[in-house]
């Protein structure tokens, strides 16, 4: 039952308020008449699954309906950040096996 | 009847601290009737009556008596309730509060536990029933199986559920806390005060019946009192505090994710069979609290481990601290003559309280070389003979293996796990052990750490927590830390630090004065060696629940189930109700040495919540019965139900499916018959249909026609204000998942329609694809599904109807066919579509749904001479599916795309921006010529109405696998064109118009159809544009 | 050039009108009633969309109230209410008949800009929530956190609702309001007053609220660019 | 391999049990297999069982991080069925269902595989066209099952409310009486014997880590206990298929979701048969020893802790006691959760991969246990034949490329 920091609300919530919705940071391809069947399919169903960090995209469903993007360990459940739409995750699989950015995330959403 | 309490030790000897001689309790088990006292617990109260077997084994069938005083007990499971409806199974005695009138049985044995029959079975056949036994047998003849699967399902299973529902609610209350204390003995009380000072939200919660955990026995002195004095004291000063929550009879059962923890609070379990009304009102007999805590302090203390020896199961083998319990808390000693086998110090409280309550103390068989200790050294003032280096190797018993009658006691080589020289016999009718204590770290465990065993305490502690669990403070013997003294110290010391960093100020609270014993040191035994090999000893129970005993294991580890977790499964060990609470190290400790492991190497099995069992009502709340899930109303929802309607479940909508009138013979019409009724009306008058479950979305911004055009297959781009169009959804798979009419209100306004159960989805929909993909197109939705009343005005004499309650000019030029005007309709501000989905001319009437009755009941004051007739979803089904009309969800199924149901009419090719499915369309699979699509069934005899989701051969008389090429999705008998039709999906359909199709039924009829245009009404739809 | 189509849904004050709970009957405040449920139907809602820089001077000047730019903030006015719910999305409550003069102001000094103004006011309803006991039937309806301490006068928030959802808000120290979906109404009201048994629970019905319409004379339904 | 029986258990009580012998070796690693199979999971175990005793080929190795079945073989419902709907799924279900029928004699070991029937129930009028579409289509494909009554489902199980006083009436149901359950460790247990008695190696505590390659074909894996060689490699590693996908240098059409399950305490008799609900959602049996299994609902999110929410444990009750309100006082006692790996059609892929010689079968999701013997059965072929079984062939990869899915998510009710 995850804790979850809306970075629109700006406060923490109960897990019952969202809906997690996938990988984040998954892009339309700009030109789909022109993206090749293979990459079509990797598109729409292959996805990078991880065992560790793993950005996704969860929806404030019953709270301010806004999609956001969680950075979590999908081993430990532990939630390293959420950040807007349209920025960038400040932690990463690398810089957290590097020990790197986790404490330095400015973003509104690092887990106190 | 109190004489009948023949365990009971007299008052006088200060002694019974909980219990309320004045009080006394009746109660009856297995039928006979008892009496205990208030502040008993029903364990407490069959012991005081001496009453030993309580219950039969599960495997074996053996006599079995209470062993434990809390969530432990593995043994004295009853079947609890004095009717059939208060049935409640598997009730541990030791946690259950006696009442009066309490009634119980045991949960196995017939006729009754004490003269079971099957017990006869567990002494013949025990010796060929070893571990894994039914994997080795009853394979022969295959169809035997379910036959002996029978008779092991009748012999296994312990309680059982009632066959009335419950009379009882239980309900549930969502918290919030800054820190969360469970365990309520010294040290979980000192950190609650010590958080509570703070001002901080402090919820403290203890499963027992009172707080004060060990401190309710104990015989220390704290800060001066006697430590129960002490308990009371903190608890008065605690529950004067507004920021405390006290929860007592409070089991914390599950701490998941982020610091959320359940909690079970027994409310009206310790007064009765069901929760009583108080002043007329309902009491909910437990409250499930889901806690969202940002510290947990884990003071749960620790459970104490029995010694594993032969016959150990047999009534009047009891846990030494329970004991203690038993004697101090309710004045009941439990037996006569006792022997003590221990490895520790603390337990020799045991021996000492018996003495004190009268009893006698044989001996005490120490498995240390030289005791020493404070505690030791009072058994020895008292004049007890200690054995050391020793230990009870086995237990004694009557033939009937009713209770202990002796106690074979030897020098044990723990190290060498084998008896040393002779072998003592004393008489007794009770032996305590000890073989040291286990953290209670369960629910550490659930959120996912390993505990990790410390050789300086004989146990595993919580581990290292991960990431996840922040904020979390094992304390005291749950922390292994076992001198109250340095635990005390510990929480003034890291509390306060720890709850600062987060923000929480606390003043530092000095740790309470105790006074402290000199402990010796413990030795670590978990099976006791017996004289013959484990193999052929008497059986040695670890898992008394599941009847695992020390031969099992090792059996186990002989046939190669090496991993802790195989042994687990192929012996059950820990699979009972108890989880293991007793008998898991000790196992783990034997498999340990069977496979030459040390015991962190062999580690431990996986603590799970429950903590202790929960029913399944307390965890289900007030989400039951009418409030298992919302129904959902439109405006005109009691006038449906004021006509009798039948409604049909769409999502949580209630829909009126169909009106059944009564017909002139007095009976009710059958749904055909109403619905061939409503038809017609359509058809030939005038309907109507309450359509507000339908999605609305309101959608404004400049950006919106693009918007739109990008989401739907079709194009946007040219409609006009004041005009409608159909418009089909797909994801980017290419499959439709929606559809609907959607209208252009102004140039920057649009009003979508979706499917009733396709609403939230796609209003989420919309919005994902904005917020992520398309930020930068101005356009916002707004829900205005329940804000709109919609009613579909249908039928040819629509019109005639509806001009009488308008001001809007409904001539067929002035307002058309797939376009909208707003106006008044009976005096009410309105806006109307002229959309169908009947094929009839058609008006959707939409109000601002307050005003809604009054538009409807005018129009059925004004509707009479024009047959209005009020229709159902039925009807609906029947009239759209006669003019090919798609259900999504009916008529597709996820792999449909809008070619499959023949509405390249209704796809953009040609529209600039590639939207959503366009891409997929040109797959090749999507492309293939042999896809399911959608086209009409007639069948040939017009009588026969084809089943839906009927399959569909082209060889009638292939064998079977048949192919199949398609299904039936929608069927009907049509009044209209007096012929029952389908729509179906056949492979190649669109290229098969005029073939014959088969469908062989279940009953063994294969229909015949012929595959027609999906259009079986009103090709060119020249009824809806009149 | 029409950009968006509104309308005064409100007709004459003659029509009878039916709040989402006109069936549910009353439960009389007999016997130690610790809280009291209100249902202050037919208020006119108003959805409102748009950059808080877009929407703030022109909310403030038609409505008099100062458009709540922190998350959960809800300002009360004389009968009436604006609730942040989202950073671009904001619910006006206003006594109803006063909805659709509003949001012709509004729109007009809005002029150009992109926001959107919705109508819902058939779609929800009010209930207000009164008496000591009010916050203990809330824990049993709601997963947020409604302790005072973190739930202060003048907070507002959407969360769950038992198996619904809802805007819950806190008017003053013992009243609490709830903005819940026409079509959960019933089930909503059902959960309340069960949830609120044990404690003593009163339901007063929306008829005992005043209607604006009746003070001010009805505009007339008046298609509007 | 002894033979157990009746007989042999009588043998040995009278030598008190201390000569029965191991159910498998514990082998070292051998440097070279001619197959390799990653995955000690039923799907795994049946795999090499069947390539030593129907393909003769016997110098396999299994590789199991952990213990063998403690994966989902561990932690499932059990149920067992094979009413799929679309032709190819219902093909690999059946095919699974008739070697269930026999496999207790063909192991010699009771998997204690138990007809008893399974009933999915029907809600909505829309579930009940799909129950008889899928009845319909296993019909005419030669899969039992008819749809039956309310009535006749209160026959079926008495203990179910079938009243109209449920927020969701029961409408109808599918019933099909060659399903059931199964003892699912059992189940590992003997695929396990079987195989390490024609001579397969079973490696447990062996993680493997990575994927020996020459010029884009296999050649073996690395594991924490050195580097083992191998002709073939066949992948069955359920929920952390990805993980090893991603280790060979490619992605699969696959998410990881926790998926939990939840048991009663012990009752006497109680429920004959297993009851599947898509609509309320829940699903339950009782096992031999009387515990009520319960499965619960599937979280959204990725999660590789073999724990899920707990309110997905009060839906699944919530629905439990909506279909069984007897069941009110019956108490849970505990809860766990497996890693799923599911697929966007909800089937199974069963494939060749990029790499040469490597094989994948996984995303059976929430379930895959019913298909254990027929998976391990057209693997054993595929790996064996260097070709997919005509029955694995529909579950390759490349579905997802073309389009071509076999979507058992429209009709087929729950999945387990
Ligand atoms: C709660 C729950 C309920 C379910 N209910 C049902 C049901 O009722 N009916 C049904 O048919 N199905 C059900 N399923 C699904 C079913 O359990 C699975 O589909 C099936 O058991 C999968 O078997 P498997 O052998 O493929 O995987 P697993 O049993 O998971 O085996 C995979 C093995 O691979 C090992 N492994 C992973 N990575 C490595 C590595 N790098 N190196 C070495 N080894 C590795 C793992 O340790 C594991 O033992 C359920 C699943 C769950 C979780
Ligand atoms: N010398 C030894 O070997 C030894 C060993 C063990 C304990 N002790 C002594 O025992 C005392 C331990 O004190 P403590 O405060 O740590 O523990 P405690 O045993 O006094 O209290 C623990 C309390 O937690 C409750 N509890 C456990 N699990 C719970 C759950 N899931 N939900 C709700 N309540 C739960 C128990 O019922 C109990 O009331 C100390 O005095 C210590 O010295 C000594
Ligand atoms: C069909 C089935 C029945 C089970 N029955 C019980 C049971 O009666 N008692 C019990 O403690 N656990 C039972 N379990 C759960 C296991 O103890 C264990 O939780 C599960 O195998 C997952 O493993 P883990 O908890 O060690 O991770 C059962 C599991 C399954 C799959
Ligand atoms: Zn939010």
């Amino acid at each position: 039952m995850f804790y979850i920091y809306c970075p629109y609300c700006a406060e923490y919530r109960e897990e019952e308020e969202f809906h997690p919705k996938g990988q984040a940071h998954i892009a339309r391809p700009l030109d789909p008449m022109a993206t090749s069947d293979d990459a079509w399919g990797d598109y729409l169903f292959f996805r990078d699954n991880p065992r560790g960090v793993h950005h996704e995209l969860w929806v404030h469903a019953v709270g301010c309906r806004k999609f956001f993007n969680v950075t979590r360990d999908t081993r430990t459940y532990a939630i390293l950040e959420t950040y807007r739409i349209g920025e960038q995750p400040s932690v990463t699989a690398d810089s957290v096996s590097t020990g790197s950015a986790a404490s330095t995330a400015t973003l509104t959403g690092v887990q106190a | 009847m109190s004489e009948l309490q023949q365990r009971r030790v007299a008052a006088g000897a200060g002694l019974g601290l909980e219990i309320d001689r004045d009080r006394p309790l009746a109660f009856t088990f297995n039928g006979k009737a008892y009496q205990g006292y208030a502040g008993d617990t029903l364990a407490s109260a069959l012991l005081a009556n001496g009453v030993d077997v309580v219950n039969r084994s599960f495997k074996y069938s053996r006599p079995r008596g209470v062993v434990a005083a809390g969530a432990e007990e593995p043994n004295a499971i009853v079947q609890l309730g004095a009717s059939e409806a208060t049935q409640t199974p598997n009730v541990r005695a030791t946690q259950q509060a006696l009442y009066e009138g309490l009634t119980a049985r045991s949960t196995n044995g017939w006729p009754d536990a004490q003269r079971d029959m099957m017990s006869l079975i567990g002494k013949v056949g025990g010796p060929f029933m070893p571990v894994g036994f039914y994997y080795k047998t009853f394979k022969a003849p295959a169809s035997m199986w379910l036959t002996y699967e029978k008779m092991i399902r009748k012999a296994a299973g312990l309680g059982r559920a009632p066959s009335e529902g419950d009379p009882d609610i239980y309900d549930h209350v969502h918290r919030h806390c800054d820190v969360l204390v469970i365990g309520s003995g010294p040290t979980g009380l000192f950190a609650a005060l010590t958080a509570a000072k703070s001002g901080a939200r402090v919820i403290l919660c203890d499963e027992q019946e009172r707080f004060g955990g060990s401190a309710r026995d104990s015989d220390e002195t704290l800060d001066g009192v006697p430590a129960p004095h002490w308990v009371a004291q903190i608890v008065e000063r605690l529950a004067a505090m507004d920021n405390v929550t006290l929860l007592v009879r409070t089991t914390a059962n599950g701490y998941f994710d982020h610091n959320f923890v359940t909690l079970h609070e027994r409310r009206t379990e310790h007064l009765g069979d069901s929760a009583a009304m108080t002043g007329g009102r309902r009491q909910a007999r437990s409250r499930l609290h889901r806690v969202r805590a940002r510290h947990v302090v884990l003071a749960t203390g620790a459970h104490e481990r029995p010694l594993v020896y032969a016959g150990n199961d047999v009534p009047g083998n009891l846990l030494a601290g329970a004991v203690s319990s038993w004697i101090r808390r309710q004045a009941v000693r439990p037996g006569e003559r006792l022997v003590l086998s221990t490895t520790n110090d603390t337990a020799y409280r045991a021996a000492l309280d018996w003495q004190a309550a009268g009893g006698e103390v044989v001996a005490i068989a120490d498995a240390r070389a030289n005791p020493e200790g404070a505690m030791v050294e009072r058994a020895r003032a008292a004049g007890m003979r200690i054995i050391a280096g020793s230990a009870v190797i086995e237990a004694t018993t009557d033939r009937k293996g009713h209770r202990v009658n002796g106690a074979r006691v030897a020098a044990v080589d723990i190290a060498g796990h084998r008896i040393d020289g002779s072998i003592e016999t004393l008489v007794c009718d009770t032996v305590a052990s000890s073989g040291g204590y286990s953290p209670v770290v369960h629910l550490a465990a659930h959120t996912g750490v390993r505990p990790v065993w410390r050789d300086d305490i004989l146990g595993f502690v919580p581990g290292q927590t991960v990431a996840p669990v922040k904020g979390f403070h094992p304390v005291g013997a749950a922390a292994g830390v076992y001198s109250l003294g340095m635990a005390f110290d510990a929480i003034a010391e890291h509390l306060p630090a720890a709850l600062a960093a987060d923000g929480i100020a606390l003043a530092p609270s000095a740790p309470p004065q105790l006074e402290t014993l000199a402990q010796g040191e413990a030795v670590g035994l978990y099976h006791v060696p017996h004289d013959k090999p484990t193999m052929r000893a008497p059986k040695q129970f670890v898992d008394l629940q599941n009847d695992v005993t020390a031969a099992a294991i090792e059996l186990a580890t002989i046939e190669g189930f090496e991993s802790i977790e195989h042994v687990k499964r192929y012996t059950a060990m820990g699979f009972g109700t108890d989880q293991g609470k007793l008998g898991n190290i000790n196992g783990m400790a034997i498999a340990a040495r069977c496979l030459g492991q040390t015991i962190p190497e062999t580690g431990t099995t996986v603590f799970r919540p429950n903590y202790t069992p929960v029913n399944f009502g307390a965890i289900v709340g007030r989400h039951c019965g009418e409030l298992f899930d919302p129904e959902r109303y439109t405006a005109m929802h009691q006038w449906h139900v004021e006509q009798g309607a039948a409604f049909e479940d769409v999502g949580q909508w209630k829909r009126p499916w169909y009106y059944p009138r009564q017909k002139a013979s007095g009976e009710r019409e059958t749904m055909h018959e109403a619905v061939a009724r409503e038809c017609r009306a359509v058809r030939e008058q005038v309907g109507v249909l309450d359509a507000s479950t339908l999605g609305k979305i309101d959608i404004q911004g400049p950006d919106a026609r693009e918007f739109l055009g990008r989401i739907y297959t079709n194009g946007w781009e040219k409609l006009a204000v004041g005009k409608a169009r159909y418009g089909l959804m797909c994801k980017d798979d290419g499959m439709v998942m929606d559809d609907g009419v959607t209208t252009c209100l102004a140039d920057n306004h649009f009003l979508m329609t979706t499917t009733t159960g396709g609403a939230a989805a796609i209003l989420e929909w919309l919005e994902i694809w904005h917020q992520t993909e398309w930020p930068e197109l101005e356009v916002y939705f707004t829900s205005v599904t329940d804000h709109w009343a919609t009613m579909t005005l249908t039928g040819p004499e629509a019109r005639n109807l509806l001009s009488e309650l308008t001001d809007i000019d409904l001539d067929r030029e002035a307002f058309k066919f797939m376009e909208w005007r707003e106006g008044t309709v009976a005096g009410v501000p309105a806006r109307i579509y002229r959309i169908s989905f009947t094929g009839e001319l058609s008006f959707e009437i939409n109000v601002q749904a307050n005003y809604a009755m009054p538009v409807w009941e005018a129009l059925f004051a004004h509707g009479d001479q024009y047959g209005l007739t009020p229709y159902g979803t039925e009807t609906m089904h029947v009239l759209r599916a006669e003019k090919g009309f798609i259900i999504v969800g009916q008529d597709t199924d996820g792999s449909m795309t809008p070619e499959d149901l023949g509405m390249q009419w209704c796809v953009g090719y040609n529209k600039p921006y590639p939207w959503i499915g366009k891409r997929a369309l040109t797959r090749s699979d999507t492309r293939r010529e042999d896809r399911k699509q959608l086209v009409g069934l007639k069948p040939l005899d017009a009588e026969v109405v084809l089943e839906e989701g009927a399959q569909i051969v082209l060889d009638p008389k292939q064998a079977i696998p048949m192919r199949m090429v398609g299904h039936v999705t929608s069927s009907y008998y049509s009044p209209t064109l007096d012929h029952g039709f389908a729509l179906a999906v056949v492979k190649g359909g669109h290229k098969r118009l005029g073939e014959r199709v088969y469908l062989p039924m279940a009953d063994g009829v294969t229909h015949v159809a012929e595959v027609v245009s999906s259009i079986f009404f009103d090709p060119k739809g020249q009824r809806q544009n009149l | 050039m029409t950009r968006v189509a509104y309308f005064d849904p409100h007709p004459a004050p003659t029509v009878p009108r039916q709040s989402p709970l006109h069936h549910m009957a009353e439960i009389a405040p007999t016997g130690d009633v610790a809280v009291t449920l209100r249902e202050h139907a037919f208020r006119d809602h108003l959805n409102l969309r748009g950059e808080p820089g877009v929407l703030a001077s022109a909310v403030e000047s038609v409505t008099g109230l100062a458009l709540p730019l922190e998350p959960q903030q809800v300002v009360f006015g004389d009968g009436t209410s604006l609730q942040w719910l989202s950073p671009d999305e904001w619910l006006l409550i206003v006594p109803g008949g006063e909805g659709f003069r509003l949001q012709r102001e509004l729109r007009k000094a809005l002029g150009d800009a992109h926001f959107s103004i919705v109508d819902v006011s058939g779609g929800q309803t009010l209930l207000s929530l009164e008496g000591e006991e009010a916050i203990s039937v809330l824990m049993k309806s709601t997963v947020y956190d409604v302790d005072p301490r973190h739930f202060p006068v003048g907070k507002g928030v959407t969360s769950v609702f038992a198996k619904a959802n809802a805007i819950i808000r806190r008017v003053d120290d013992t009243r609490w309001e709830l903005v819940v979906r026409r079509s959960f109404a019933d089930y909503c009201l059902r959960w309340l007053l069960d949830a609120g048994e044990e404690f003593g629970i009163a339901f007063q019905r929306a008829e005992h609220e005043v209607d604006a319409r009746e003070a001010a004379p009805a505009g007339e339904a008046e298609m509007t660019t | 391999m002894q033979r157990y029986s009746g007989f042999s258990l009588v043998k040995h009580a009278l030598s008190h049990h201390e000569n029965w012998q191991r159910h498998w070796r514990n082998p070292a690693p051998k440097k070279e297999y001619d197959v390799v199979i990653v995955g000690g999971g039923g799907h795994g175990l049946a795999t090499a069982y069947y390539l030593a005793k129907e393909h003769g080929i016997t110098n396999v190795a299994v590789i199991e991080k952990g213990w063998l079945g403690g994966g989902n073989t561990a932690r499932n419902t059990t149920i067992v069925r094979s009413n799929y709907l679309w032709d190819e799924a219902a093909a690999l279900y059946e095919h699974a269902m008739k070697l269930w029928e026999g496999l207790s004699q063909d192991l010699n070991y009771n998997v204690m595989f138990s007809q008893r029937g399974v009933l999915n129930l029907g809600h909505t009028l829309q579930d009940m066209r799909d129950i008889q579409r899928r009845v319909n289509a296993n019909r005419l494909n030669g899969i039992d099952g008819e749809v039956v009554t309310p009535e006749r489902i209160k026959e079926i199980e008495p203990a179910l409310d079938v009243s109209a006083r449920a927020r969701y009436p029961i409408l109808g149901a599918s019933w099909q009486p060659r399903g059931g359950v199964a003892r699912h460790d059992a189940v590992a247990w003997g695929f396990a014997r079987g195989a390490d008695a024609l001579g397969v190696d079973l490696l447990q505590q062996t993680e493997v880590t990575g994927f020996k390659m020459l010029d884009g074909k296999v050649v073996g894996v690395h594991t924490n206990r050195g580097d083992i060689g191998a002709k073939t490699v066949g992948c069955v590693t359920a929920g952390n298929s990805g993980t090893l996908a991603k280790m060979a240098g490619f992605q699969l059409p696959l998410e990881s979701h926790p998926l939990q399950a939840l048991v009663s305490e012990p009752l006497k008799p109680i429920l004959n048969t297993v009851t599947m609900s898509n609509h309320v959602h829940g699903y339950i049996s009782q096992s031999d020893k009387g515990d009520l299994v319960i499965g619960a609902g599937i979280d959204g999110y990725l999660g590789y802790g073999q724990r899920g929410s707990f309110s997905i444990v009060e839906h699944t009750l919530q629905a439990i006691v909506e279909m069984f309100p007897v069941f009110s006082r019956v108490r849970m006692n505990r809860q766990w959760g497996g890693i799923v790996d599911t697929t966007p059609d909800a089937c199974p892929i069963i494939s060749r991969t990029p790499v040469r010689g490597l094989y994948f079968n996984c995303g059976w999701g929430t379930g895959g246990f019913k298909a254990t013997p027929g998976s391990g059965n057209v693997f054993a072929w595929s790996l064996a034949h260097g070709q997919m079984h005509p029955i694995a062939a529909p579950f390759s990869i490349d579905r997802f490329r073309t389009g071509a899915l076999i979507d058992e998510h429209g009709a087929a009710g729950v999945a387990h």
